[in-house]
């Protein structure tokens, strides 16, 4: 195992120090690995906090900042946070006008984000509201499994749902936008190799030298399938047609378009692939919008990218060109 | 059934928990995130050094320590969905020092109403409530039968190692094993696995002997 | 090799597609493989040019817009690009107060450019001034070889140069400031995996699964040594000390300070080294002034981190703190 | 010596070079980014390819042409040093048609300093100019002595591979080798492979034939 570390039990406790020097906008909790805007709490504005297993960053701590989250919690790698933290960031960014979670479903996030917010319900009184992000094709949605992975889309819906919190919209409003963010948007990845945990020390699945893993998640579980490795161009169609396929986006459509590395590939081969999509849905006479390209929710060092698409209307696409000041996403200000 | 039976309960789940960490880890590995073993070990020693810290005087107040520790410490799904498990056992009791066999039986089916309500599970859905759900069965049926608590809890730990091995040839549809989809068949379940050793130590403890039969009215 | 891309001979014309697909802000001359800013050229400012081999993005299209540079010339993966482009993005960008050329100090880059300066002085007449950046202490400098290469520095520098033509001032100005910024700056990395250039399809160097290669070039060049993997702690001594013994930093002084990826290593570990970093310079009584955390200047898929210190008096602070709107930075806009 | 001799001496030296490009690929591989030999096989197939296409009348406008197409095809370092080798050779020949031996000898004196202009080289620099430098002496001091041009580019030629040669145990100053330090002492210098077989083209090619002993005057 090749990483940048020191022992592999304190790498979420070490980055998050390495957070706190490097933002000062930032502070962090380190009893319960919370990073906060440092003018947190805002009286006038819903909170938003987010959270879950370390190991994608910049999601989530990356997000924290004007426009955009309030507050995240770092859980081990891979591992959802337990309650406590989570209560204490929604106490923590509450300023009255309420709190929204927003979690990406995982048995174990919604489970314990949940946990949480009924402490915080018994204790404070303040209302709280939640999202679950549920947007991985890779995975067959149903309400009788625990449905599709939360992925790429919470990172769009972080950005959109802060921006309306900015706005001073209520707890309900920005919930409803959030919501609408996931249920207009879909992604499926890809993996040309495994993440390796630091505190297992070896990779979490073997991938043959001319492999690669179809509708991977983000903690390296099993995909759709596996396959040989193939062009920049297959890949961008595999990935793309069964998103399309899922909502069903279709012609005439505004997309942000976000393609997303997991960790241990470079933008040179991101930027590749993002023109692989936009050819494909140039094709299907869907409009790139907006567009993001980069890194924002990885898989420790996975080599491989996601592609997500929100279908987005005049008052989204105004939310997403809404400023954000955050350490790994900012514009406008 | 007194208290102490309860904490005499829990530690000997501690110890079979430890014991099979590896395998629970493994039996993850295969279907999951390969952590399940170290989570439930992290949290049961954790509570075990909660309760020889402090040891709490009533039922409710044990096993919420207990409850409260695994939800803290544990995280995943298995932390909310175990701590919940002994927060309901431990309510249903209350602040009582001993109670009846019924009692027990009547908290165990409070505590998988807990693990409903947090995990949605239902039968065959291929987790611990495949282990849980046919333990309270057995142990209602076999006190309704007259048997008393050690035959009971026998009963109950024989109907969730079955329930366990059912777990086998299921298609996963909650938690992280239902990614999988059919993948997920042919491999048992971790949480269940974990299920079966807690009533295990159940059948093993002092609970039955020093509550057999007794009743306090 | 596992990359996403298509033909290996096609990685820098189809990731100039994408950035042009990506960022509508940015055009894309393909023929020369130029990226540059849809709203150049500037009368009311000097212009800044940049470029190099490819295979270090974002470096250097990542940074063109307002704020930063006007064009950016990529070459071949890791081979500078010749004069023609160079000459052709000159005249692009060249609105009559002159261009600035920043040059990575590579024997190829430095003549390429120069050639180029050439033509286009005899060409146009235009004022061109170059500045070349030499900031890797792994090399040793002198005047009798080829010197320092050119790395982290090159990043601090192309914002801070681009602010203070975004002011107005004139060629000689910004060359000044630039070769300020170049003159206070020094860098180190170190390699944990080889990069694989596409076309070559295997590692460029072999690195046993428990070594590191410290003081590695951008170009996967051998570094001081090879040594074995160690914590993040000792590697942050190991970058930072020679750093600052080069040249020399002192107790008292401002930096920025500059933790980045090479490719291959995700954002988690960077913060664990920048943790490290920050603390070494807190016992020296080092002010870390501003700070910069992520792949910036990257070499493909090598794993790896480069630590780049400037030491930055208030003028240089405030150019770095000026707006800049590029693909790649952001802030103030 | 005529302008189609200087053309028959770049299309030799194109074939010299696509012969060896694998052995300049990998000397470059040992102490640079072995890319030396398809660098300037690239260059020179499409320098032939050039005049094929439009053949020049004058000297200087071949050597341009090659020079040009170097410095516009290759890239790195060696398209700039051997572009502008070429093209201060044209230069000083200048718009005709035939050149005396000691016309050739000062061209080529002229690309050397191009080459020095260009890339700051001096001797034991580990490069092309230490295999280029001596040839040009050489050329010089046959010519002064009387020998034909024949006979003066066989011993340049000599000059160069004896000066390639002596790279082997320089240390790098110059170029992507001096990064090595001391671990580039040990290995011939690919830049200064390419200036010997170069120099082997023009003693092989009718430079010496057709110009032997005639002067222009
Ligand atoms: N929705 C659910 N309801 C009941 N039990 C569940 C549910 N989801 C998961 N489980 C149980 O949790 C076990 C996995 O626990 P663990 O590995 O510790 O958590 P995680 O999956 O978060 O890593 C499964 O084997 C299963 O028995
Ligand atoms: N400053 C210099 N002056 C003269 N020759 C040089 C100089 N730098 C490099 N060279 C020559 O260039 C050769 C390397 O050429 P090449 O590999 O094509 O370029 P690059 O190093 O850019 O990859 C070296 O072997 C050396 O002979
Ligand atoms: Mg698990
Ligand atoms: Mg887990
Ligand atoms: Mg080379
Ligand atoms: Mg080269």
């Amino acid at each position: 195992m090749k990483k940048l570390i020191n022992d592999p039990d304190d790498v979420v406790v070490d980055a998050l120090k390495g957070i706190e020097a490097a933002h000062p906008a930032l502070k962090v909790d380190h009893e319960h690995r919370i990073v906060y805007r440092a003018d947190a709490p805002h009286t006038d504005k819903v909170g938003i906090i987010s959270g879950g297993g370390s190991g994608h960053e910049p999601l989530h701590g990356g997000f924290v900042g004007l426009g955009m989250l309030d507050a995240a919690c770092a859980g081990e790698i891979f591992t959802s946070p337990v309650p406590d933290p989570i209560l204490a960031a929604t106490k923590l960014v509450d300023g009255g006008r309420g709190v929204l979670h927003v979690v990406k479903n995982y048995t174990g996030d919604v489970m314990n984000f949940e946990m949480a917010a009924e402490l915080a319900a018994a204790e404070t009184g303040g209302r709280i509201a939640s999202v679950v992000t549920n947007d991985d094709v890779a995975v067959q949605d149903s309400t009788y499994t625990a449905g599709r992975r939360g992925v790429g889309v919470t990172v769009l819906l972080e950005k959109i749902a802060g921006a309306a919190a900015e706005q001073g919209r209520d707890l309900d409003a920005v919930a409803d936008v959030a919501r609408r963010v996931n249920a207009n948007g879909r992604s499926m990845g890809v993996a040309l190799t495994s993440c390796t945990v630091p505190a297992v020390g070896r990779p979490t699945f073997e991938l043959g030298e001319g492999d690669m893993e179809l509708g991977v998640g983000i903690h390296g579980e099993p995909g759709r399938e596996r396959l040989p490795l193939a062009p920049a161009r297959e890949i961008a169609a595999m990935l793309v047609e069964p998103v399309l396929a899922d909502l069903p986006f279709r012609s005439g459509d505004a997309v942000i378009a976000f393609v997303n590395g997991l960790g241990g590939t470079p933008l040179i081969e991101l930027y590749v692939l993002f023109h692989e999509v936009a050819t494909i849905l140039r094709g299907r006479r869907i409009d790139i919008a907006r567009s993001l390209v980069g890194s924002f929710i990885t898989s420790l060092d996975m080599a491989g990218a996601s592609v997500t698409l929100v279908r987005a209307d005049d008052e989204l696409l105004s939310l997403w060109d809404a400023p954000v000041s955050t350490s790994a996403l900012r514009w406008g200000i | 059934m007194t208290t102490a039976a309860l904490g005499q309960w829990v530690r000997r789940f501690a110890d079979l928990v430890a014991q099979h960490r590896d395998e629970l880890t493994d039996l993850d590995s295969a279907i999951g995130d390969a952590d399940h073993g170290s989570n439930m070990d992290r949290g049961m020693q954790a509570a075990v050094a909660a309760l020889d810290e402090n040891p709490p005087a009533t039922s409710k107040a044990l096993l919420s320590k207990v409850g409260m520790t695994l939800v803290s410490k544990v995280g995943g799904a298995s932390g909310p969905l175990f701590g919940t498990l002994f927060l309901r056992v431990g309510g249903s009791l209350g602040e009582v020092a001993a109670s009846t066999p019924q009692e027990l039986a009547a908290a165990l089916r409070a505590g998988l109403g807990g693990v409903v309500d947090r995990g949605k599970a239902g039968p065959g859905d291929k987790t611990m409530y495949d282990a849980l759900a046919p333990a309270v069965d057995a142990l209602d049926a076999a006190l309704s039968d007259g048997a008393d608590l050690s035959v009971a809890l026998q009963n109950a730990s024989q109907a969730a190692a079955a329930g366990r091995d059912a777990t086998t040839p299921m298609q996963a549809r909650k938690g992280r094993a239902s990614y999988l989809g059919e993948r997920s068949v042919g491999h048992q379940d971790p949480g269940a696995t974990t299920v079966a050793l807690l009533l295990e130590a159940a059948a093993g403890s002092s609970l039955g002997a020093s509550g057999s039969g007794r009743r306090d009215t």
